[in-house]
Parts: C-alpha cells; structure tokens; sequence
C-alpha cells in the first residue's frame, strides 16, 4: 500500500470519529485519534484471507481493514445496517467475512482467542494470518503470557501488535509495565519481535510487513510493539488526565499531520477533502438504516 | 441508619470515598488496590482525594491484571493488612474468581483459623451502555460460594455504612455497587455509623405483596411499587441490602403478612438470587404466590433500545406483581 | 438409549473415549485441546488411543494455562474448527470463565450470527480426596449464564450419548462429569447414537416423592430411593442429565404425580440447581412440598472424614425425603 | 547453613515420604523425591521472619522450612495434631507462625498470593522477605507473568523460586513451555535472575542466599531457576509416564546421593539413621493425634 493510500486510511478514520465524537447521541466511544498509523500500516500488510482482531478502540481498526465505513457507522449508532445489526457496537463490531474477526472489550481479553483463530487457520491448512491489536494496558495481562507461549510452542501464524500509546486509562505505562518495552515481552519465548514508531504510518507498515512475511513462510508467530500517542481522553466517559502541556506535546507528534507533511499539502488537502465527503456519506446511509429493535433479542435464545 | 439521624445529601461516590477515608484512618494497614483509583480517583471518582492524604504506598494503581489485583490484595489481607480491591466492572471479576474462590474463601477454615483473609473486593455490576462483556451481575454466583460475604447498596447512606463493616469484617466480602447509582444523591449520617451485615430494610411498607430486591433495582422497585399504588395494590418493598447473610427473617415476616412475593434482580434468573430467596422464604411461608423477575437470556447489549429491552424496569416489575395477584389477568410484561 | 438397544458393559471414561473418537472420525476439524490428554490418555485415560489415531495436531496437550486453553478453544471454534477442551477439575475453570462467558456464550447474539463458538468445554467436578480447591461444583453458575448448554451424566451410555450431541451442538457446551464416575462401568449402546440435550430420564419410577438430581449424586440418590423402598416410601428418581436447557416438563410431571420433590445436588445450596428446579417445578405445580439438600456450607476437605461429613449421601437424601414427607417425625439428616 | 545440616534436612524429607508411600492410607499425594535440595536450599537462607508459599508438592518444603515432623505427618493423616487440624492435608497445609505460609494445590495459585504477602511486609517496614517455591508447569500461567510485572513495578520483597522437574504431569517442558530457561522470564521485567543445577543443594543455598540478600538489601524481587529432577510418578495416583532407562538416568541424578557422596558415607550414615528414627518417631507422635471429626465443620460457617 502506498504513502498516500496509508493517509487516505487515516483521514477516513479521523473524519468518521470526529463526525461521531460531535453527536450527543454518539454512545460509550474509544477512539483512536492518535493511534491511526497503527491501523493502517498493519492493515496494509493484511489480505483478504488474513483476520484481524483488536480491543474495544475498535473504530479505526476496523475502517483501516476495509470495512464499509457506512456499515461500521450504522453499527456505532445501533442501527441494523450495522455487520452485527446493531447489537455489538464499537465494543464487539465485527464482520469476519471482511477479514475483521472483530472487537472484544475485554482488555487482554482478544489475545486467546485470536491465537484460537490462528489455531484453526494451522489446523485447516489455510494459508492465512491473524493479526491482534492491543494496548500497553493489555500487556500486565497473564492472557499475554499464556498465548505468547502457546503460540510459540505451536508456532501459531499469529501478528501481536500492541499499540503503546502509554497509557491505561490514567495510569502511565511506568506504573503498570516494568518492561521498558513491551516488545522485549516476546524475546524470552523465541519470538521474533520488533518495536516502530507508531507514529510513522510507512514505518508501521514496512516493519508489519517484515514481520508477517516471517510468519507466512511458516516462521510462527512475531510481535510489533508500535509506539503510538492517544490524542484525547480514554473514552468519550473519561475525565482526561494529562495535563495541558502533555498533550500539545503529543498534539506534535499526530500521524495524520506528520504524513501529511510528509507527503505534501497539495496531495494531503484533496485526500483530507474525500474523507470528509466519504464520512458524510457514511453518516447519511448510516442514519437511514433502521435502528434496532427489541426484536433482536427474540434472536438471541 | 435510623431515620432521626442527622444526615447530609451526598453523592453515592463521596458516601464511598468518606468510608474509604474513615477507615484508612481507622485502620494503617488497610491498602487499596485497584486501576485508576490513584491520582484519578477511580473511574466513577468515588476514590477522589485518597492518593492526596494517604500517598501512593496505601493508594496503589494497579496493572490490568485482575487476577494478580485480587491475589495479591488476599495474600495481603491473609498477613496482617487489610486491603480493599477495586475491580471497575463485576464482569471482570471472572479472571479473579480463583484467588477469591479457591483461596479466600476456603482460608480462614483449610488453616483451622490461623489465617484469614479480610479482603473487600468492591465492583460495579449492571448495565449502563457498556455492552456484552460489561453489564452482568453475578451476585448468584458469589452467593453460592461459602466463605464470602456479598453486600449490595442502593443508596449512599447504605453504601457508607455497608462499606464501613465491610472493612471491619474478618473474611472476603465483595461489594457491589452499580453504575447507575454514581450519579445519585441521598442522605448519609453525619456521624460514623457502620451498617451490620445480614439486615433487609423494608423500603415501602405495604399490604398486597412483598417485593424483594438488592442494589439498582431497588429504585425501578420503588417506581413499581409507585404505580401499583395508583392502581390500587399495596406494595411492600424491601431492599437485601446483604445478599450473604441473608436475612430472610424480615423478608419472611413481610411475605408472610402480603401472601404474595415477587423476587426482583437485574441478573439472569437461573440459580439467581431471587431463585434463592423464594426457596428460603416459602420454607418459612409455605403457602405463598411467588414471582420472580429479571434480565431476559440474552446478552445485555450497549445498543440502548436492546439494553432496555433486555432488563427489568417499573413498568414489567409492576406487570409481574399483577399477574401474580390476579393471575386470570393475563397481562403481559 | 431405549433400553432395548443392543449395548456392551464399558468403563465410563472408554465411552468418553468411544465418542471422541467416533466424533473426531467424523468431524476432520474437531481438535482436542487439554493438559495430559496426549500420550498420557487424561488423567482419567478417557483420551486413551486418541492421539495414536489423530496425531499432535488434533491431540494437543497443552500448558497449565486454562484461560488460554479455552480462549484459544473457543476462538478455535468461532473461526470454524470445532473444538473439546479439557479441564482437568472444574474449580480451574474459574481462570477461564472469561473466554467462557464474557466471549463464546455471546458471540452468536453479539454477531448477529456472524459467529459462533462451536466448542465443548469438559471438565470434572466433584469431591473425591483432593480438597478445598479441586472439588467444587460449580453447573449452577454455568446454568445462569445465558447462550451455555450445561450438560452432566451419570453413566457411560449417558455420557457417550450427550457428548456426542455436545461435539454437534451450534454453541459452547459445558460437559461436566465428575471423578467418581470413572472407575464405574455400565451398557454403552453398540450402535451409534446421540443422546439429545433438554431429556431428564427416570431411572426409577415412584408414586410418595419425586428426587431430581443430576450427576454422580444419582447413585447416591437411587441408593436413598432404595432404602426409602424399605421403609415403605416409593421413590421417584428423576435425572436431569441436562441442566441448560432443562427438562421440566419430565420433572413436573413427576412432581404433579408424587407431590413431593426433593432435590439433591453435591454443590452448594445458595442459587444452586436445588433452587432452580424447585422454582421452576412450582410454577407448574403450585400445591407441592419441596426440599433440597446439597453440601453443607463449607470447604470440602481432602481429609475423607470431613469430606463425606460434607456432602450429601444417600442416608441424608433418604432423611430429607422422610422429613418432607412425614414434617411431624422430626428426624435429622 | 552447613552442606551436612542440608543433607540432614534432605534425609528427613526422604524418610517421611517414604513411610508415608507405603501407607494404604496415605491418601492423594505429591511426593519431592529428587528435589529435596530445591527446598532444603532454599530454606537455607529463609529465616524466622521470612514466610515461604509452596504449590501441592509441600511435603519436603515444609520439612525443610522447620515444621515439627510429627506435626506434618499428622496434618497429611488428617490428624487433629496437624497445625491445619487435619484440614488441609496436603495440598494447604500451611503454618504461618512457623515461617510456612502454606501450600496451595492450585498450580501458579499461589504467586499472586505470596506477592500479596510481601506487599503486607512492604507495607508494614516488616524486615523479611517471602519466598515462591512452584514448578516448571506454573510457569506456562499467566499469574506468574501478572506477579513478575507488578513485583518489579512495586519493588516487593519477593523470591520467585522455580523447581524445574521438566515435566508437568506426564508433559515435558519442551512442550508446555517455549523459553530454554524458565530465568528468562524474568528478564524483561528487570528482575535478577540465575538458573542453577536444582540436584546440588549447596549450588542452590548459595544462589538463593545471592539472590535473597538482595532483596534484604532492598533490591526488590529475584528470581531462581532449580534445574531439579522428579524421581517418582507426579502423584500417587498416577501413572508413571517415563520410560524405565529415563528413570534411570534420573536416578543417577539424585540430590541425596549426589551430597551424600560428596560428604562421604562416614557422615552420612550416621545422618541417614538420625532422620530414620526422626521420621519414625514423627509418625509414632502423629498416629496418636486424634483423627478429625466431622465436629470440624461446625467451625466453617
Ligand atoms: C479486563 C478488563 N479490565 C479493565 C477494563 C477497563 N478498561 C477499558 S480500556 C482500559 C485501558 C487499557 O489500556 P490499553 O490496553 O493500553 O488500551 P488503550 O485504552 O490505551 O487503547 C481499561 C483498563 C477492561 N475493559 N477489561
Ligand atoms: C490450575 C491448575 N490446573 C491443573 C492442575 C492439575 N495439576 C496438578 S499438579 C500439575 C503439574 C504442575 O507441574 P509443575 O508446576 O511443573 O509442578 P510439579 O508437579 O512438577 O511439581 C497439574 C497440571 C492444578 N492443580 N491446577
Ligand atoms: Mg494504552
Ligand atoms: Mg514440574
């Protein structure tokens, strides 16, 4: 995927959270303003027949894979429209069939499972990779270890990728990770593991790129730690913690503007104008798609 | 409390933080253990102001390890301090259940009484749009476990003092509050005041039916009771406060005066806790008209319509009075 | 089975290996997940022969990390394998009702059928001499959570016949049997056969007082029934052998004949399968005397003579059914 | 502690045990046949203020760390004389006052529990440390990834001690666990960390005394690996799963013959007819302890 394809991803992540961050009616949201770089240079190394997993920070993930962004957004407003009708929400979105096995958020709660889903690609012969996303946070989780050692054992086609924006909530990583970094976590199983900038979209990708292209030639499973920044608070519930100074600093160091730059204003302006019209867009079908009903749950027995 | 106390209106959470307090005061060895709750205050902000006056080596922001957070809050507690873990949602409580379960519980009796462990695990059940994995209540199955104390407030005042004796306690109690209750006032006593363990609190008193309940569903209770009142039935409401010990002596009496009970909980109803009190009160009640009322079997859903749908509210707890009393109603929840 | 089908005497844990096997023939993606169930055959040896046949990559032993085991089981499965994980005691299932609960029993509803978690998780529960933290019985949490089918026989043809419906099944399954249920034998049906989830059986028809039970505790509860014979009382012993979905119609039906009901479980009372049933029967047959017994409300001790003084046998069953039925004997359990 | 107190203390696990295995009654047992020096090392440097906590394997540990023997016997016979009143047997036999923590059957249950144990030591200026003792198979568990994080972040003052028998059950640890070493977990979380041959007692005093006075010294936890070897089936009920020529090469590895030779016969003879007769009086005092009686229960509620 090109430089400009990795920031027309992001900016299409940027625009579809800032849209839904404006409504009152927006829900419980986490997003991933900050983070985009992440989503996209690992999605960019993923193919049809690979699955991605990731936490509850689920938006830009999930439009990072391809997924309708009309879709995603009927399922962020509980409408049935939504790949899971309405029902999951940001926290479980999920659409297998596009190659995004899905949300769970449960923090460290997706690392088995997504080693499950590798288990089964292992054991039908499928030629595929599994990919999960998770934070710093999840890195202090017992379900990190147990699934870095499982997949080394059985040499599992499995891609952790942590995105380290620093923080769990409130808390710095300094208080709740004694590695200094998480990607050193993988080293004593055997695994391969590399840490990026996360902030650096091509880098991301190039470096997720090494790594999958390992474990396709039948390498077992690596780690990329991607060192990332979250721009706003934790959720759209959470007090932010960081102090003023604290986040112009990280305000610096934001992928979309860094590419940008990078890239040029003259290719950046009319990529930054189609993802505002691409999310209109999404917003417009998305608010026509009915909203879900109690019917759902005569579904559910 | 009784009701002449001098009281002040307070938030749900300052009714935790001033416990908190009290006893860090009361008591140097008691640690608090748990994600945020340091220099955030903890997500609903009811451990505000704690880091402040207690430092960081008795306000400790954990990792997201729940299990470890748990562990070593009992290990902590089984050697001499006491400590208090905050586990932010009660689903999360799953990985935890071993160190509490396996450990904490079965302690005080697999050592003959040389140790114990004087843990309060205080969590938040229900559901307020956070979804599948974020909403449950799993009061039954801490019920059923013997070892372990369960308290459920409803309202600041019974949070302050319920909490109070949950730190003072020789053995693992979890507290459990809700989310919907952060945001409520109401009146704590102004002076220290511990509630005891194992005593319901007849919140409405009434003449045609006991309803029985613990926790949020207290006020979807109370608005029930409200609108069988216009429609001429009497209600009695009362709220567990204490899921174990349960105090089934003052819910007895009171069903054995209205000859109907309706168990009401937001939790699933098989092998739940109004599975447990109707067994218990028609053994004191045998002839008795018994309903119960809780979550439909689905997942609760973040989507607001499926949550709403999904959980029990005034309107369904009222219907299920009616039918109970008047079954030939045939009314529909 | 119908009792005429052509069967041959065979050790509990050779019907479980029976129908793994035939289920592993059958299905090319079901992969076996579990701590010693590899060339050791389980700590049971009802893996025996298993990994001979299928090889490492379908038998897989697996590290002492039961979160893992069952995330990776159950995401295994929704990623379409199918899947059986192995939990050695049910008490170590606590680690991974996260995986269990907060993801598999709502990834149908959660997907909108995008997905689902074909596995089965088989675990042992039960005392038998190994204490406090190996002996616990824990269907009645697992019955109150929605989107799990909790199954526990009591026989090998049982256990041959539900296993193989739970290797079919569309969603998570909990197989529970229990340690004192392998050394024993009885008929397994020559002919393939599955036996269908939501059936109670009576395995011994009665007229005075219904005992419903599941599990092991059936041969101690048919031992209660037949010392009840002797004193004149007919006992009908209803066996759930399905505990979600649950069968009470068989049981209510039994309950409306008998009118008494005794349930008896090894686990604990407090929200237990005792209060369920005993909840669900009464909505169908109001007019009915009802007892339960279960485990006292303590640790299970690995010393035997704690542990028997702990749980139920067939002398307390047999007292709890005479108490029930004559109120005025006063005898004790 | 001298190499003869060490051999004393390693004859004494022995004996017990092996009355113990040739009792009918004798009940679910987990024998440390082959790894007496883990613990007799270890106990070595622990001293009345410390606490140890052990997995189900307790018997030698709990000899080594100074339980009266007698007592011992009486609690893994369900004896009223036992410290656990015949309660917890085996599996949770514990005697905090005697510096023993307890047992606790749950394979890695009892790592977060000793950290807990030293945050109350932390907590209260309590000068001791606390020391871990599991196995090989406990360090596949995530709790044993969550009590490393948190110990170095906080600093605890906690030995983690690894009796590796390479095998959990009948699966060896090439195949429950990816890492060489079991140390190099430790690793990235900054924690010290030496691997030692678990069969020497002396090695293993003297690494765990290394390791320890460090944490006295306020260096917050440490960590040592025991490379030790399981001379008999896992349990008593269970089956041998080791070919007859690997138990003989096990055999040639025994820690009590290894020191004994060391020592020399004419040191340890004597010795060997002193915990004999220990042994023997232990179970003499034991079988007139009354057994437990159900009155025991009325104590739980
Ligand atoms: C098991 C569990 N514990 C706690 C939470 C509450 N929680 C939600 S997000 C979060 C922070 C996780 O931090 P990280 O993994 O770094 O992800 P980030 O929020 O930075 O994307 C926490 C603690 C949870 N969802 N699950
Ligand atoms: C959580 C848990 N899972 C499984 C078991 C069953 N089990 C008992 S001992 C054991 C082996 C553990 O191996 P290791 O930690 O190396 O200890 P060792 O037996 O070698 O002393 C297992 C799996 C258990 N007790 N606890
Ligand atoms: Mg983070
Ligand atoms: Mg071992």
């Amino acid at each position: 995927m090109s430089d400009a394809a990795l920031l027309r991803t992001m900016l299409l992540c940027r625009a579809v959270e800032a849209r839904l961050a404006a409504r009152p009616d927006c829900g419980f949201q986490l997003f991933s303003a900050g983070e985009e770089a992440v989503a996209a240079g690992l999605c960019a190394v993923l193919g049809p027949g690979d699955q991605l997993l990731c936490s509850g920070r689920s938006i830009a993930p999930a439009l990072a894979r391809g997924l309708d962004p009309a879709a995603v957004v009927a399922e962020l407003l509980g409408r049935t429209g939504g790949p899971c009708r309405g029902r999951a929400g940001r926290g479980h979105l999920a659409q297998p069939s596009a190659g995004f096995f899905g949300a769970h958020a449960v923090v460290a709660g997706n690392l088995s499972i997504a080693a499950g889903v590798a288990l089964a690609f292992q054991a039908a012969a499928r030629p595929g990779i599994v990919a999960v996303l998770f934070g710093d946070g999840a890195a202090g989780a017992g379900a990190l270890h147990e699934t870095l050692n499982i997949a080394a054992l059985w040499q599992l086609p499995l891609l952790f990728v942590c995105s380290n924006n620093g923080w769990s909530i409130s808390t710095p990583a300094a208080a709740h990770l004694a590695p200094a970094r998480v990607a050193d976590l993988a080293r004593p199983f055997g695994i391969p593991a590399a840490t990026v900038d996360g902030t650096d979209a091509p880098a991301v990708r190039d470096a997720a790129a090494a790594l999958a292209a390992g474990i396709r030639a039948g390498g077992g499973p690596a780690f990329l730690e991607a060192v990332s920044v979250r721009l706003g608070p934790h959720s759209t519930s959470a007090r932010e913690s960081r102090t003023r100074a604290d986040l112009a600093a990280l305000a610096a160091r934001d992928p979309i503007a860094r590419l940008s730059a990078a890239l040029g204003e003259a290719l950046a302006a009319p990529l930054r104008a189609a993802a505002d019209a691409a999310a209109d867009a999404a917003f417009r079908t998305a608010e026509a798609s009915p909203p879900a009903t109690a019917d759902e749950l005569d579904d559910a027995a | 409390m009784p009701p002449e106390a001098p009281a002040t209106r307070r938030f749900f959470r300052e009714a935790i933080a001033r416990a908190l307090r009290e006893e860090m005061r009361r008591d140097p060895s008691l640690l608090l253990l748990g994600q945020d709750i340091g220099a955030f205050g903890g997500p609903y902000r009811d451990f505000e102001g704690l880091l402040a006056e207690f430092g960081p080596a008795r306000v400790r922001d954990t990792p997201v390890a729940e299990a470890a957070m748990v562990g070593l809050g009992v290990g902590a507690a089984a050697a001499g301090a006491r400590t208090l873990v905050a586990i932010t949602y009660m689903d999360f409580l799953m990985p935890a259940l071993d160190p509490l379960v396996n450990y904490a519980a079965k302690l005080r009796f697999k050592t003959a009484g040389q140790l114990a462990a004087p843990v309060v695990v205080k969590t938040t059940a229900g559901a307020k749009g956070q979804g599948v994995a974020h909403s449950q209540c799993l009061e039954a199955w801490l019920m059923n476990v013997p070892g372990l104390a369960v308290v459920a407030p409803s309202s600041p005042g019974d949070a302050y003092g319920l909490l109070k004796t949950a730190l003072r306690a020789p053995g693992p109690v979890v507290f459990v509050d809700h989310k919907r209750l952060f945001p409520m006032a109401g009146p704590v006593p102004d002076a220290e005041a511990a509630i005891p363990f194992g005593l319901a609190a007849i919140r409405r008193a009434g003449r045609d039916v006991t309803l029985a309940t613990h926790g949020w569903m207290t006020h979807p209770t109370l608005a029930a009771a409200a609108s069988l009142a216009e429609a001429g039935i009497s209600a009695e409401v009362v709220e567990l406060r204490s899921l174990a010990p349960l105090d089934i002596e003052t819910l007895a009496a009171s069903a054995a005066r209205t000859g109907a009970l309706v168990a009401v909980e937001e939790g699933q109803l098989p092998c739940g806790v109004g599975a447990e009190i109707a067994f218990r009160v028609r053994e004191c009640v045998p002839a008795l008209a018994v309903a119960r009322v809780g979550a439909r079997p689905v997942p609760v859903s973040s989507n607001p319509v499926l949550e709403a749908a999904s959980l029990p509210d005034a309107p369904r707890i009222a219907a299920a009075a009616r039918r109970l009393l008047r079954p030939s109603a045939g009314e529909t929840a």
